[in-house]
C-alpha cells in the first residue's frame, strides 16, 4: 500500500529544493510519498506540542536550539546509529535523538552599497555592534530567535562572560548596542525586507540567509567576526510514535547522505555534515567551511542555554526590548 | 440635498489616497526588474509575473483560499442572520452572553485560537482536513457577519414582515422573501467582510492549515519566512487586479449597487 | 420589537450559531482556560498542578501591565480614528453618484484584499527611511533627515487604521441604507445645516452601524498580532505579541494562555459595557 | 352564531391601556366600521384580530375556532395597513402577486390576477413601479390591491382610502362594496371618514379611549346616538345645556324650547342636541333670531357659525348656487320639534 | 408683486413628466390649496418649493428672490410631509423642538413652545412618546406641530390631516386657519378633501396629470368650473351629453331641457352638468320621473343613484331625520334652470 511520510521543515528555498529534487529522489527509491509541511523551527515545535499524542509529523527539521528543547520534551525518536556513519561528530545531538543536516554560521550581514556610500569599512568584530555610527541602521533578532541568542552570547563573551555568565552581554546591550538597534526583527523574511528597503545596513544574521539574499542580486555581504562566528546546526529528527518509523529513519539517513548533502550545500549554503562531500572552491565560498572559519566557529552549549533561557528571555524583554 | 459639498469630496479623495497608498507601492514594486524589492526606477519588467507561473502552488493555494473563503463566509452568514434577528428584536435572558460568545473569536489573538484548534481538532480527528480548517474559519468570521446583520436588523420596521405574514407567508418565507432583502446591505457587507477576512487570515491558519489545505496567505508566509522577493508583490498585484475585474464584471451584470444598497 | 412571538424564538434563532460554537469553539476555549491554570517548567513542560500563578504573574508584572495598557490605549485610539474618518467616508459613499459608489466601495475594501504581510510591506516602502514619505518630506524641505514611521506608535496606528477602517465603513454603510431620507429632508426644511443633519439626524440613526464597526475595530486592534509585530517591532509589544512569544519562543503555553484569557475577559468587559451604554443611550434606535 | 367574535379583548402597552376589554360579534359577510378619535385603539384592535399584536387578555374567535394564538399566516385574513407596509424591494405587481404566490397560485395566473387587481385600483400603468417611486395615494392603492387580490374571508382595512382624492375614494368605495358583497367578505374598516362609515357599513362601532361607546346601524347611530359623545363625534351636532321647566319644555338660557321630555322629570338638567342641517335658516322674520359669525363654503353646502340667545350654533344649509349668508348678516332659524334629542338629566 | 412664484416649474423622473411647466403666483398671506387626482404631481410640486427636489427646469421665486437653488435649510419654510417623516429617534417633544433649536431658541423657551404646540394638536399628554409608539393620527399631529411651531413665513402642508377623525380634523382646520391668519403665513395645502380645500382656501389650484386645470376661489371653482374635469373632480356632478336643438333648449336622450345656450350654436354637441344637490326629489307627481337604484346614507344627507329617461343620475337630498327613499321607489326630480352648466360643443 501507499505509505506517506509527513515532513515538517522550513518553507521557502528549503521547501523548493526538497519538493523539486530531494523528495522525488527519495520517493523513487522507497516508493513512499512525502507530504511537506512547511514551517519555521518555532512553528514546527509548536505543532509537535499541540499534537502531542497524535503526531501528524514523522520527520522534522528544526534549528539546534529548539531541537534541544524538542528532545527534552521527548518528541524525538533515537536516530539509527547507522546514520551517523561518515558524519562529523558535531552532527550528533544529545542522546542521538537528532542529527545535524547542515552547518550555518551566525555573523554580520551588511549592505555593501550603503557601506561604500558612507565610506565605512566592512564590519569585523562583534564589538562593532556597539559602534554609534550604526545608530538606527542595525537590526538584531531578539533572543527568542537563534541568531539573536547568538548575538547575546557573543556579546557576553566579548565582555568577559559567556553562556554561564550572560550578564555582561545584557549590560553591553543595555548600555550601547540597543541604542543602535532600529528593530529587533525575529523574522528572516522581514530582515531581508529591511535590507531591501534600505531600512537597515547591518544585521546579525545567518550565512545562508545572506547568500539567498545576495543571490537575488542584492548588494550584500557576510562578515565572519574575527572572534569567530557562531555555529548553528540545522537538525532533523524522526518523531516518536510515527506510523512509518522505518521510513522516517530512512529519510533522516537519506538527507545526510553525500548526494543529498552536496545538493543542500550548493543550493541552500548549509555546510555539509557528511565528511565525504566534496565541493569546488566556488561552491564552498559562501559556506562556513575551511579551516579559518570552521575552526573559529563558536559552539553553543544548549544544555546550559536552555536551562536558563526562560530567565534570559524575561530579562531580554524587560531590559533590552524597551 | 443629497449632493456632496467640496469639503466632502476633498475628504473622500484624501481617504481614497490613504487607502490606495500602500497598495500602489506594492503594485509598483511588482514591476521591478531587480531580483529584490525595489521601486522600478530604471526599468520595468514582467519577470515577477512570469515567476508566478513557475510557482503553480501559488495558484493552487489561491484556489484553496477562494474556496475556503466562499464556504466560510456563506456558512457564517447562514448561522449569523437568524442570530442577529434574535439579538436585534428580542430582549431575553442570556442575550448578552450569547452575543459575547458569538463575538469572542474577535477578541482572542488568532495564534492562541490556532494552537487551541490544532490541539482540539487533531484530537477529534478533524486535524488537517478541509472541514477542520473551514470550521476554524467559520468561527473566526462569524462575528463580522453577525455584527453587520445586527446593524441592519436593529431598529428595522417590522411592517413589511407583518404584511407578508398576513398574506399567508410562513415564517421562513417571510425571512427569505422579505427580511433578507431588507437587510441585504448588512448581509452582503457581512459576507464580504467575512470572505475577505477568511481569505486573508494567516496567524491562525498557519497552525490549522495542512499541506493539502494550504491557503494563499500561508503559502506566501512560508515563502517569505526566510527571504522576501518581489514575487509576493506580483502575486498581490494579480490578486488586486483580479478582484477588481471580478467585481466590475459582477457590477456590470448584477449591479453591486443593488446588493450594497438593498431594496429597490 | 413589536412582534410578540413565543419566548423561545430567540433561542431557536441563535441555536445554530450557539451550537456550532459550543461544539467547535467551546472545547478549545475551555482547553485554553484549563491550560492557563497549570504551571510550566522550561525543561519539563506543562505541569499537572492547578494554580492561578500565571494570572498572578501577568497581573502583577509591570512589564505585562504596560503591554496591556499600550494595547488598550492603541485599541481605543485606533477605534476613535476609525470612527472619525470611517463614518464620514461611509456617509460620503452613500451620497455618491451610484455609478461611482460601488467602485469606491471596492476601493475601500482594497486593503483587505492583500495579505497582511504584503500590506505592511507596502507601508514599509511608503514610510520607511528611504520610502516615499521620506523622499517627499525631504523634497519639500521639511528636513534632510529621513523620516521613518516604521517601528513607531504612530506608524502602527496608521497601519492599523488602514486595515481596520474598511470594517467601520462597511458597518456604517449597512446602517445608513436603512434610514428614511425623508427624515433628513424634514430636518433640512426645519433649518438644520448639513452638518447638523448629519450629527443630529443621520448619525444617531446610524448608531447600530457605528456600534458594530467600533466593536469590530476595537476587538481586532486589541487582539491584533501581525501589524503591531511588523510595523511596531518588538519594542512596542502588544498583548498578542506577548502571547505569541510565550507560545512560540519560550513555549510557556500556560502563561500565553493566561495572557489570552485575560485579554478576552478585558475585551468582553469593555465591549459588553460599551454595547450596553450605546444601546441605552440610543435606546429608541435599537428597538 | 357569529362568524367573528372579540371576547373581552384587551391590550396594554406598559401602563397604558390601549384597548379595554372589548367584546363584539360580527356576522358572516357583515361590513363593520370602527370609528373613533385618533389614538382610541382602532389600529390596535385590528392588529389583534390580524394576529400581529397578541392581546394582553381576551380572545378572538373566528368561525367557532379560538384563533387568539394562531399565527397571522394561518388566519388567512386580508389586511390593509394604515402605513401601507408595502414591500419596498418589490414592484407594485410583485407586491400584489405575493399573497397569491403564498397560496400556491401558478405564475401566469397570479400575474394576471395581480394585474387585474392593479387595474381595479387604477394603477394598471404602474405595475412595474417600486413603492418609493410612487405617490402617497398610489402606494395606498397598491396596499389595497394586495389585500383584495387574495379574496380573503375577512378583510381588515385600516384607513385604506385616507390618501385618495374624493373622486377616487368614491370609486374605490364602490369597488370595495361590490367586491365585499359579491364575495361575502366579512369586513372591518377603520376610517376617520364618517361619510365612508355611514355609507358603507352594516354596523358602526364607535370607540372612545379603548372602549366601545355604541354599536349600531348607520341611520340609528346618526339619529339615535346613545350619548352626547357619539352624537358629537358622528356628524356635527349642537349640544345645548338646559333644564326641564315643564312637561315637554326645556329652557335653554331662558329660552323655552319645545321638545319631548317624557323620559325626564321636571327640574332635571338635560342636554339637547340638534344637528346643524336640521335647521332652516332664512331672512324671513320667523324663529330664533341669529347673527352670522362665520360663513364657510363646503361645496354642496354652507356651514355657518351663528350667535343666538341660545348660545353659539352650527348651521348647515344647502348650496343653492349663489353666495350664502355673509359674516354679520342677521337671519332666523327654524326647526322641527323631532329634530331635538334629549340626553342626560334625571330619568323620569 | 406676488410673494411666492412658480415659473414654468417642471419635474421629470426619467421619461415620466410628473409636473409640466407649472406657473403660479401666490400673494403674501394667501391660503392656496392644491387639489387633484392621486399621482397628479402635488407632492412633487410641494417638494420643489421646499427645495427637496430640484426642478428639471423652471424657477421658484420667493419674495422677489430666485430660490430655485437655495438649499432647503435656507428657505425657512415649514413643511408637513405626506409620510410625516418624523425623527424616529426623538420623542414627540424633541421632534417639535428641533426646528426651534435650529433657530437658536434657548432650551427653556423651546421646550415650552414645543409643549404648547403639542397641546395645540391635542397631544399634551404624549410629549415623551416616540413616533413608533404612537397611532397614525398622533404621528401626523406631531408632524403638524413640528411645522407650525417655527412660525414659518410659508407653510407647505401635504395632506396634513388625512389620518385624523372628522372632529379633530375640523378642530385642526380651525387652529390652522386662525394661526395662518394671525401670523399671515402664506400657505400651500395639498389635500384630497374637497371640503377642506373649499372651506379653507383663498384660492384652489386644480391639477391634472402635472398640469394646472383651473385656479379659482372656492365658490367660483365649484359653481363655475372651467371644464368638465374640474366640475367632475370638485364635488360630485352629473354630466349629460346632449345637442342644442333650439335657442336655450338642449335635448338629452330626446328629452328637452331648458338651459341658457347663448354661447353655443344650434346643432352643437354639448355636455350639461348639474350637481346632485341641486335636484329636489319628491313623491309629488311633478318633474322628471325616476326610479331609485341605490340609496346611500351619508349622515347629513342621502345620496341616491336614480334611473331616468335622461340617463343615470346622482341625487343628494338632505337628511330629514327619517329613512329616505329606498331602492325601487319611484320619485320625481325638479331643478332650477340656473343649476345647469353647459360645456364643450362649438361655441357660438
Ligand atoms: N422617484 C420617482 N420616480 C418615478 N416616478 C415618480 C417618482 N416620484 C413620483 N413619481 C410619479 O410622479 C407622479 C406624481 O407624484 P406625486 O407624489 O407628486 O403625486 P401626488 O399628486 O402627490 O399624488 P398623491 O395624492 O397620491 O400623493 C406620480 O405618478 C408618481 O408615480
Ligand atoms: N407600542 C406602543 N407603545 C405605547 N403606546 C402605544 C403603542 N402603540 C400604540 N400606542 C398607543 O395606543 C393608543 C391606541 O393606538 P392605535 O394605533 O390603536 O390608535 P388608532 O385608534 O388607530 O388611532 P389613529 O386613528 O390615530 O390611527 C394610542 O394612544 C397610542 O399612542
Ligand atoms: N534555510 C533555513 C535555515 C534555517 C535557519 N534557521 C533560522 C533561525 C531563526 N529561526
Ligand atoms: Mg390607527
Ligand atoms: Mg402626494
Amino acid at each position: 500500500e501507499d505509505k506517506t511520510l509527513y515532513l515538517g521543515a522550513y518553507g521557502g528555498s528549503t521547501e523548493t529544493l526538497f519538493n523539486e529534487t530531494l523528495i522525488p529522489m527519495w520517493e523513487e527509491k522507497t516508493g513512499a510519498k512525502v507530504v511537506y509541511v512547511p514551517g519555521k523551527s518555532t512553528d514546527t515545535l509548536a505543532k509537535l506540542r499541540a499534537q502531542e499524542g497524535a503526531q501528524e509529523l514523522d520527520v522534522v527539521f528544526i534549528d539546534d536550539g529548539p531541537m534541544t528543547q524538542a528532545i527534552g520534551f521527548g518528541y524525538c525518536e533515537t536516530v539509527n546509529e547507522a546514520t551517523f556513519d561518515g558524519l562529523y561528530d558535531a552532527a550528533r545531538m544529545p542522546e542521538n535523538k537528532a542529527v545535524g543536516v547542515g552547518i550555518i554560521a551566525t555573523g554580520l550581514a551588511y549592505n555593501t552599497e550603503i557601506f561604500a556610500e558612507k565610506g565605512w569599512d566592512a564590519p569585523t568584530s562583534w564589538t562593532d555592534l556597539a559602534d554609534p555610527k550604526y545608530k538606527d541602521m542595525l537590526s538584531i533578532p531578539p533572543i527568542t530567535n537563534g541568531y539573536g541568542l547568538h548575538a547575546l552570547i557573543a556579546t557576553a563573551m566579548m565582555n568577559g562572560g559567556g553562556v554561564d555568565d550572560i550578564e555582561p552581554g545584557f549590560k553591553a546591550f543595555e548600555d550601547t548596542i540597543a541604542e543602535n538597534v532600529k528593530v529587533f526583527e525575529p523574522s528572516s523574511g522581514k530582515m531581508s525586507e529591511l535590507f531591501q528597503t534600505g531600512e537597515i545596513a547591518l544585521s546579525v544574521w545567518g550565512s545562508g540567509r545572506l547568500k539567498a539574499l545576495a543571490d537575488s542580486g542584492f548588494p550584500g555581504a557576510f562578515a565572519y567576526p574575527e572572534e569567530g562566528g557562531i555555529k548553528l546546526l540545522v537538525t532533523t529528527c524522526p518523531v516518536i510514535d510515527s506510523d512509518v518509523p522505518e521510513l522516517a529513519q530512512d529519510f533522516v539517513q537519506f538527507v545526510t547522505s553525500p548526494e543529498a548533502q552536496k545538493l543542500i550545500a550548493t543550493t541552500l549554503a548549509w555546510a555539509p555534515v557528511n565528511k565525504s562531500v566534496e565541493l569546488t572552491e566556488e561552491e564552498s565560498s559562501a559556506l562556513p567551511v575551511g579551516a579559518d572559519i570552521v575552526d573559529n566557529l563558536i559552539e553553543v552549549d544548549y544544555a546550559i542555554v536552555n536551562s536558563s533561557r526562560g530567565e534570559w528571555t524575561k530579562s531580554w524583554t524587560r531590559r533590552i526590548e524597551q | 440635498m443629497r449632493t456632496l459639498g467640496p469639503i466632502a469630496l476633498i475628504f473622500h479623495a484624501i481617504f481614497v489616497a490613504f487607502i490606495m497608498a500602500p497598495l500602489l507601492m506594492v503594485i509598483a514594486v511588482s514591476f521591478t526588474d531587480k531580483g529584490y524589492l525595489s521601486l522600478p526606477t530604471d526599468g520595468l519588467s514582467l519577470r515577477w509575473f512570469k515567476a508566478i507561473l513557475d510557482n503553480p502552488d501559488f495558484i493552487e493555494a489561491f484556489g484553496m483560499s477562494v474556496w475556503l473563503a466562499l464556504f466560510s463566509a456563506t456558512v457564517a452568514v447562514i448561522i449569523s442572520v437568524p442570530a442577529a434577528l434574535a439579538l436585534a428584536r428580542h430582549k431575553f435572558p442570556g442575550r448578552e452572553l450569547i452575543s459575547a460568545f458569538l463575538l469572542s473569536p474577535l477578541m482572542i489573538p488568532h495564534l492562541v485560537l490556532g494552537v487551541a484548534f490544532l490541539q482540539f481538532y487533531s484530537r477529534i480527528g478533524l486535524g488537517g482536513s478541509f472541514y477542520g480548517l473551514a470550521a476554524a474559519h467559520i468561527i473566526l468570521v462569524t462575528p463580522y457577519a453577525l455584527r453587520l446583520a445586527l446593524a441592519s436588523a436593529t431598529g428595522m420596521s417590522t411592517d413589511a414582515e407583518h404584511a407578508a405574514m398576513t398574506l399567508g407567508a410562513s415564517k421562513f418565507t417571510v425571512f427569505r422573501r422579505i427580511t433578507v432583502p431588507l437587510i441585504l446591505p448588512g448581509i452582503a457587507g457581512g459576507w464580504i467582510l467575512s470572505f475577505i477576512t477568511s481569505f486573508d487570515e494567516l496567524t491562525m491558519s498557519v497552525f490549522v492549515a495542512s499541506p493539502s489545505t494550504q491557503t494563499l496567505p500561508v503559502k506566501m508566509y512560508n515563502h517569505i519566512t526566510q527571504t522576501i522577493d518581489p514575487l509576493i508583490a506580483s502575486v498581490s498585484t494579480v490578486l488586486i487586479v483580479l478582484t477588481f475585474l471580478l467585481m466590475l464584471i459582477l457590477d456590470r451584470f448584477y449591479g453591486l449597487d443593488k446588493i450594497f444598497i438593498g431594496k429597490g | 420589537m413589536s412582534t410578540e412571538k413565543t419566548p423561545n424564538t430567540p433561542y431557536l434563532l441563535t441555536a445554530p450559531g450557539v451550537l456550532f460554537f459550543a461544539a467547535l469553539l467551546g472545547a478549545p476555549m475551555i482547553m485554553t482556560l484549563l491550560l492557563s491554570l497549570h504551571s510550566y517548567d522550561f525543561n519539563l513542560g506543562v505541569q499537572s498542578d492547578w494554580t492561578f500563578g500565571n494570572y498572578a504573574e501577568v497581573i502583577g508584572d509591570p512589564y505585562f501591565q504596560k503591554i496591556f495598557g499600550r494595547t488598550f490605549g492603541l485599541a481605543l485610539w485606533v477605534t476613535v480614528i476609525c470612527v472619525a474618518i470611517g463614518v464620514p467616508e461611509a456617509y460620503v459613499l452613500s451620497r455618491l453618484n451610484p455609478r461611482w459608489r460601488s467602485i469606491f466601495l471596492l476601493i475601500v475594501l482594497g486593503p483587505l484584499l492583500i495579505s497582511v504581510v504584503v500590506r505592511t510591506l507596502g507601508w514599509a516602502l511608503f514610510f520607511g527611511g528611504s520610502g516615499i514619505l521620506s523622499m517627499v518630506s525631504q523634497a519639500l524641505g521639511f528636513g534632510d533627515e529621513p523620516v521613518s514611521l516604521m517601528f513607531t506608535f504612530t506608524g502602527m496606528t496608521i497601519a492599523l487604521v488602514h486595515v481596520l477602517v474598511p470594517f467601520m465603513v462597511i458597518s456604517v454603510w449597512a446602517s445608513l441604507q436603512k434610514i428614511d431620507p425623508q427624515s433628513e429632508d424634514a430636518a433640512y426644511s426645519l433649518g438644520a445645516s448639513k452638518m447638523t443633519v448629519l450629527r443630529r439626524i443621520t448619525l444617531p440613526q446610524a448608531m447600530p452601524g457605528i456600534l458594530s464597526g467600533s466593536i469590530i475595530v476595537f476587538a481586532l486592534t486589541a487582539s491584533a498580532f501581525a501589524t503591531p509585530a511588523i510595523i511596531g517591532g518588538r519594542r512596542l509589544k502588544v498583548v498578542a505579541t506577548a502571547a505569541y512569544d510565550e507560545y512560540l519562543s519560550t513555549l510557556n503555553w500556560p502563561l500565553g494562555a493566561a495572557i489570552a484569557v485575560l485579554l478576552l475577559i478585558a475585551n468582553i468587559a469593555i465591549i459588553v459595557s460599551y454595547n450596553k451604554l450605546v444601546e441605552r443611550r440610543f435606546a429608541k434606535v435599537f428597538e | 352564531m357569529s362568524f367573528l367574535k372579540f371576547d373581552s379583548l384587551r391590550k396594554e402597552f406598559g401602563d397604558f391601556v390601549a384597548v379595554h376589554d372589548m367584546s363584539l360579534s360580527v356576522e358572516r359577510g357583515e361590513f363593520i366600521s370602527l370609528l373613533g378619535p385618533s389614538g382610541c385603539g382602532k389600529t390596535t384592535t385590528l392588529q389583534m384580530v390580524a394576529g400581529l399584536l397578541s392581546p394582553t387578555s381576551g380572545k378572538v374567535i373566528l368561525d367557532g375556532k379560538d384563533i387568539t394564538n394562531t399565527p397571522p399566516n394561518k388566519r388567512g385574513l386580508g389586511i390593509v395597513f394604515q402605513s401601507y407596509a408595502l414591500f419596498p424591494h418589490m414592484s407594485a405587481l410583485d407586491n400584489v402577486a405575493f399573497g397569491l404566490e403564498m397560496r400556491g397560485v401558478g405564475k401566469a395566473e397570479r400575474l394576471e390576477r395581480a394585474h387585474n387587481a392593479l387595474n381595479q385600483v387604477k394603477l394598471g400603468q404602474f405595475v412595474d413601479r417600486f413603492p418609493k417611486d410612487m405617490s402617497g395615494g398610489q402606494r395606498q392603492r397598491v396596499a389595497l390591491a394586495r389585500a383584495l387580490v387574495i379574496e380573503p374571508p375577512v378583510l381588515l382595512l385600516d384607513e385604506p382610502l385616507s390618501n385618495l382624492d374624493a373622486k377616487l375614494r368614491e370609486d374605490m368605495r364602490i369597488e370595495l362594496r361590490l367586491l365585499q358583497q359579491d364575495l361575502g367578505v366579512t369586513t372591518i374598516l377603520v376610517t376617520h371618514d364618517q361619510e365612508e362609515a355611514l355609507s358603507m357599513s352594516d354596523r358602526i362601532v364607535v370607540m372612545q379611549q379603548g372602549d366601545v361607546s355604541q354599536v349600531a346601524a348607520p341611520l340609528d347611530l346618526y339619529e339615535r346616538p346613545l350619548n352626547s359623545f357619539v352624537s358629537d363625534f358622528v356628524g356635527k351636532t349642537n349640544i345645548l345645556q338646559g333644564k326641564v321647566t315643564d312637561k315637554n319644555v326645556v329652557s335653554v338660557n331662558q329660552i323655552a324650547v319645545s321638545v319631548n321630555t317624557e323620559a325626564h322629570v321636571v327640574g332635571a338638567d338635560v342636554a339637547l342636541s340638534i344637528r346643524p342641517e336640521k335647521f332652516t335658516m332664512s331672512s324671513d322674520n320667523a324663529g330664533l333670531p341669529v347673527r352670522v359669525k362665520a360663513s364657510i363654503f363646503m361645496g354642496a353646502s354652507w356651514l355657518y357659525s351663528v350667535e343666538s340667545d341660545m348660545g353659539e350654533l352650527l348651521v348647515t344649509q344647502p348650496n343653492t348656487g349663489s353666495a350664502g349668508f355673509a359674516r354679520g348678516d342677521s337671519a332666523y332659524l327654524a326647526w322641527e320639534e323631532g329634530a331635538l334629542t334629549v340626553f342626560g338629566g334625571v330619568q323620569a
